[in-house]
């Protein structure tokens, strides 16, 4: 089942800020948006995780299949690394978390928690928290943010696999996440002309 | 043997009763944790001496 | 040798494992006799009747828990100025201690007034500032509880104290301005006249000696488990698994 | 969910979770009326019924925040909100898990506090039956409001100001079954009135609560 | 230091700062009382001035954890910490933009909510001369809990806790002044003590909430 | 007048992560830290900062010289953007908020309240505050996290000029920051042997 958006527009805080933006992701595939800094690319993530309702267009096959990882990486500092990602995998009703603590490197900080945890070892944990969704597509906002080279790659091999087993990827970033294969869709040319917020125009 | 305590007896027993309780409950407490604290830091001591 | 040694936690240990059952056993000896004393061996009061024996618990708890909170007060000052570790923990494992005293004298007292006030409860100063001492007891373990670095909650908890030290003064202070109150003056003046009648005084002092061993002996073994506990966390940590 | 319930009981138990502080802020009101008022004993035992239901209320009122705050705040709410759960589910487990981290221990230690308001004798069981009937509709209540105001930055005490009525229908009931039953009066009415209000508050306000939460995560 | 308060000023000012909701909560409070110990005239003029210190104490209690906590989480306090601005004038500023959010609010309404408690004539002034005096105090107060817990999560009700008995001298000085006021009975000594209060721990506290706040940060 | 570390041993909650670290940081010098994730560069920084005391060694240079930019970055979501950069340039004495303003592209913003930037855009205006304090070292955890490329390369431009004006600065970062003059360090050598925490070792 593919995740097809058609001729979306999206906007924040009421002010459209991309128009006119179609794609498809099929099984296998990973899709990569690029584009400046305020350019909408988390609006849009936002919109396809369901978080917020487009403004136009549409959007299928992203009904209950979306795991979401956020800037913000829900983690609750006064949990352990491992009840941090039990409780995820249980909402999801999986069952076994060790792959995803052995994919992420996390083995040795199981017992430690989160709040003491560095920058880039959060994220590690954020992301770790996908691979317990068992959920084919993921939303990913900057995934890289705060990590080193190794876990770049790490991160990369597990976003493969997750291809490979058929799931899919939509992600935003600045910086090269090393997964060659993955197609790049920059948003620039979608930006929305300004305009006054779609609420207020009633009052034009 | 036991003292005709009238009709303060409520309160008289159960001030014995409540403060003795306490006590015991406290007490009991400390020597729980204190028990396993030992017996955590033995666990502990037992295997770093294994390794060197 | 000086007194510092033993604020080595290693010291400190081997010490207290020494003398530790023997406080104990005093504490056990004292209150018991004291007790038994008071319970079975004293005569009733003209006017109180059989609840005088609530006063071999009320008093000596009464004592222990301002005694109690002293004592943390100067294991703070050592802890700020000299830094030793023990003391700290002494202070952190004195609290719970001193908060069970204030609660046994708030209670006994409460069983005490019922018969001789008519009511469970009085708004007396005396008994007003226990009730602001138990909560400074509980503040102060709820401080200690939240944090999780044990240096920084040492110095807070220690700050704390000395703040809550004055606080605790202007209360009493305070509530002496508000109300005038029912409650006993101070018997164990030395002034013959007011002193309680002997029969009733030797089984409080054995109880007041076995309240003091008690609080002895429960502060000792308290700081053991939180020394005992640190070093398995410091040991974990050796290990790189911390 | 009861994933969601544990995880929601094992954050509060947690050192800074907040629970048994809703409890000690109980307390403390019920300490500081006569330091206010005056220590007389008539005056209290007059008063201590209401003084007692309105300790309950602020407590309660003042642990509403943590019921969503935090997990927006690190955005866990977002992902919940995006996991295989029913809004109106998450909802309720979270009133639930409020109810038994704050409401619980009120009604348990309310009978323990009105030794210092010198309640009568008659008073502690309908102080103690009409908290354990009230506080579920607070919890209820206050579910809502926190849903309304997730994502204010510090929207406390705007929470307050919203929830505070709707909860005036349940204290004038809560408190008068309390006030009749320490004056050894008939209360058949308000307690009546009380459950009604509990159980309906129950039944229904769950969906409004994920309505709107689903309103301001978008 | 200027920009400081006038930043934490406009803050609090802004959409959802907070500015008025300790007054709201005053409000309240005040409204809440009668709802709860029932509508007869007489007991309220008895209760009024203790009920409106109460309802100060709390609305200022429930601002207290905003002095730091914003500021904590989004690592102002840090960026703070490393300019060139003593600590001690650091927590200075943070109380009297406390104070002036909230505690001077609260001595104007005072008179206004007096009229719903049914305040004799002669309370008006005493109420709000014993608000003027104590609150500062309040504030003071509760910045040095708000630094002992700045940065535990949630802190808010522990925050509550601990600054509560740190509050008792102030509200039994500061009640008293009020009561004796609205009865007419002298009232010089609470007064001084009150002033006595307010000044000493202006003047001496901040070293101590400076020295919390240091090691909070390390 | 130089930063000066010598043998610099640092900790965090209490467990040392790094020890036998020494560097020397003249005027218009810069000095990129590396490591992998959990190495203990946000923790060197921070000291460095003054925020906590070193475990050992001494640190000298640094009093009332730094300017500090974490990973958050302070801003007040309900104030502007220019609001937000007025008020530290107050407290650091200087006057003049345009040229920050200018050199990070704020200018089309400057009205805009701060909350309602994109990842991106706050974490420019964090940067530009590091312009307004005046201060000659500036000591940074990851500034270009969340940045597109041209983003970057004005953030480049901003610390190339403050060299060149005699200040210096101190980075942590994982990815390319563009400044090809700066000297590497990599922490990863000073890692401390995993052991107690300083404050246990009393116990051992
Ligand atoms: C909850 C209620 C009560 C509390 C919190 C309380 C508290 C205290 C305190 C703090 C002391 C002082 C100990 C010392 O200074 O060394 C004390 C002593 C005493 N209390 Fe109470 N009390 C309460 C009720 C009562 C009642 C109802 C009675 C008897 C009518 C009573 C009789 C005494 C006596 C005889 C002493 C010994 C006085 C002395 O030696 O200083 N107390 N109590
Ligand atoms: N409340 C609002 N009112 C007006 N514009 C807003 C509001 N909130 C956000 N915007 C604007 O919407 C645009 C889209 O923001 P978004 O966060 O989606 O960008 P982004 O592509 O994720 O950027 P970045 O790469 O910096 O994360 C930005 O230009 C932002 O300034
Ligand atoms: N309270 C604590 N107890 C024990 N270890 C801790 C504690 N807090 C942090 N650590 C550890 O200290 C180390 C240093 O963390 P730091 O944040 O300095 O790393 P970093 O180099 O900035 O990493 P990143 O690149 O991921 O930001 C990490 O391994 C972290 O797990
Ligand atoms: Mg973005
Ligand atoms: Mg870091």
């Amino acid at each position: 089942m593919d995740v097809i958006a058609q001729d979306l527009a999206v906007a924040r805080g009421g002010v459209p800020v991309l128009e006119g933006l179609s794609f498809v992701l099929g099984p296998g595939q990973a899709l990569v948006l690029r584009g400046p800094n305020g350019s909408g690319k988390t609006t849009l993530l936002r919109t396809v995780a369901g978080l917020q309702p487009p403004l136009a267009g549409s959007l299928s096959g992203t009904e209950d299949r979306i795991a979401y990882a956020a800037h913000a990486d829900g983690l609750k500092s006064m949990l352990s690394v491992a009840e941090n990602l039990r409780f995820w995998a249980q909402v999801f009703g999986a069952s076994d978390i060790k792959p995803a603590l052995a994919a992420f490197d996390l083995d040795p900080l199981q017992d430690r928690l989160a709040g003491s945890l560095s920058a880039g070892q959060k994220r590690r944990l954020g992301l770790a928290r996908l691979m317990v969704t068992a959920r084919p597509v993921w939303v990913l906002d900057e995934p890289t943010v705060s990590l080193d080279a190794a876990s770049v790659a790490l991160f990369a091999g597990v976003v493969r696999r997750h291809l490979a087993s058929g799931g899919c990827a939509l992600i935003a970033t600045h910086i090269d996440l090393g997964l060659t294969e993955a197609r790049i869709l920059d948003v620039t040319p979608y930006r929305a002309a300004p305009r006054a917020a779609l609420q207020d125009e009633a009052f034009l | 043997m036991m003292p005709d305590l009238g009709k303060y007896a409520v309160a008289v027993l159960g001030s014995y009763g409540v403060s003795l309780a306490m006590i015991g409950a406290l007490v009991w407490h400390s020597i729980a944790r204190a028990r396993r604290a030992r017996a955590e830091l033995d666990k502990v001591e037992a295997r770093l001496n294994r390794h060197g | 040798m000086s007194i510092w040694e033993y604020a080595n936690p290693v010291k400190f240990i081997r010490v207290t494992d020494r003398i530790l059952p023997w406080i104990a056993g005093g504490a056990a000896l004292c209150l018991a006799v004291g007790l038994v004393w008071g319970f079975f061996f004293t005569p009733d009061d003209y006017r109180q009747g059989a609840t005088v024996k609530i006063f071999y618990l009320h008093v000596p708890a009464a004592m222990m828990a301002i005694n109690a909170w002293v004592m943390m007060l100067v294991a703070s000052l050592i802890w700020i100025v000299r830094r030793h570790h023990v003391s700290a923990l002494a202070a952190r494992a004195a609290a719970p201690v001193g908060a069970m005293f204030t609660l046994i004298a708030l209670i006994t007292g409460a069983f005490w007034g019922q018969p001789m006030w008519g009511t469970w409860w009085e708004w007396d100063p005396r008994l007003t500032s226990f009730l602001i001492l138990f909560l400074f007891y509980l503040g102060y373990m709820a401080l200690w509880q939240a944090i999780e670095n044990d240096d920084t909650a040492a110095d807070l908890t220690s700050i704390l104290c000395l703040v809550g030290s004055v606080f605790a003064l202007l209360s009493r202070y305070a509530v002496l301005f508000w109300n005038q109150g029912l409650h006993q003056g101070a018997s164990l003046s030395l002034d013959a006249e007011e002193n309680v009648a002997d029969v009733y005084w030797y089984p409080a002092l054995v109880c007041i000696a076995g309240f003091v061993l008690l609080f002895v002996a429960l502060v000792f073994l308290r700081t053991q488990t939180e020394i005992r506990a640190r070093r398995t966390r410091a040991l974990l940590a050796r290990e790189g698994r911390g | 969910m009861t994933a969601l319930l544990w995880r929601d009981l094992r954050l509060a138990l947690r050192a800074g979770g907040g629970f048994g502080l809703g409890l000690a802020f109980f307390l403390i009101v019920t300490v500081l009326v006569p330091f206010g008022v005056g220590p007389e004993t008539a005056l209290l035992t007059r008063i201590g019924p209401g003084v007692l239901w309105i300790g309950a209320l602020l407590a309660c009122l003042l642990s509403l925040d943590r019921i969503f705050a935090l997990d927006w705040e690190d955005g866990s709410l977002d992902l919940l909100a995006t996991a295989p759960l029913p809004m109106e589910g998450i909802v309720s487990i979270k009133a639930l898990a409020h109810w038994l981290t704050t409401g619980l221990p009120l009604v348990l230690a309310a009978p323990v506090l009105g030794v210092l308001l010198n309640l009568p004798p008659a008073g502690y069981l309908w102080v103690v039956v009409s908290l354990a009937l009230g506080t579920p509709a607070l919890s209820v209540i206050g579910t809502f409001g926190a849903a309304l105001t997730v994502g204010l930055k510090r929207g406390g005490l705007l929470l307050s100001l919203l929830v505070l009525p709707l909860y005036v229908p349940t204290l004038i009931f809560g408190a008068e079954v309390a006030r009749r039953g320490a004056e050894g009066l008939a209360l058949q009415s308000p307690l009546l009135m009380l459950a009604g209000i509990s159980f309906g508050v129950i039944a229904l306000l769950p969906f409004a609560s994920a309505a709107v939460l689903r309103i301001n995560l978008r």
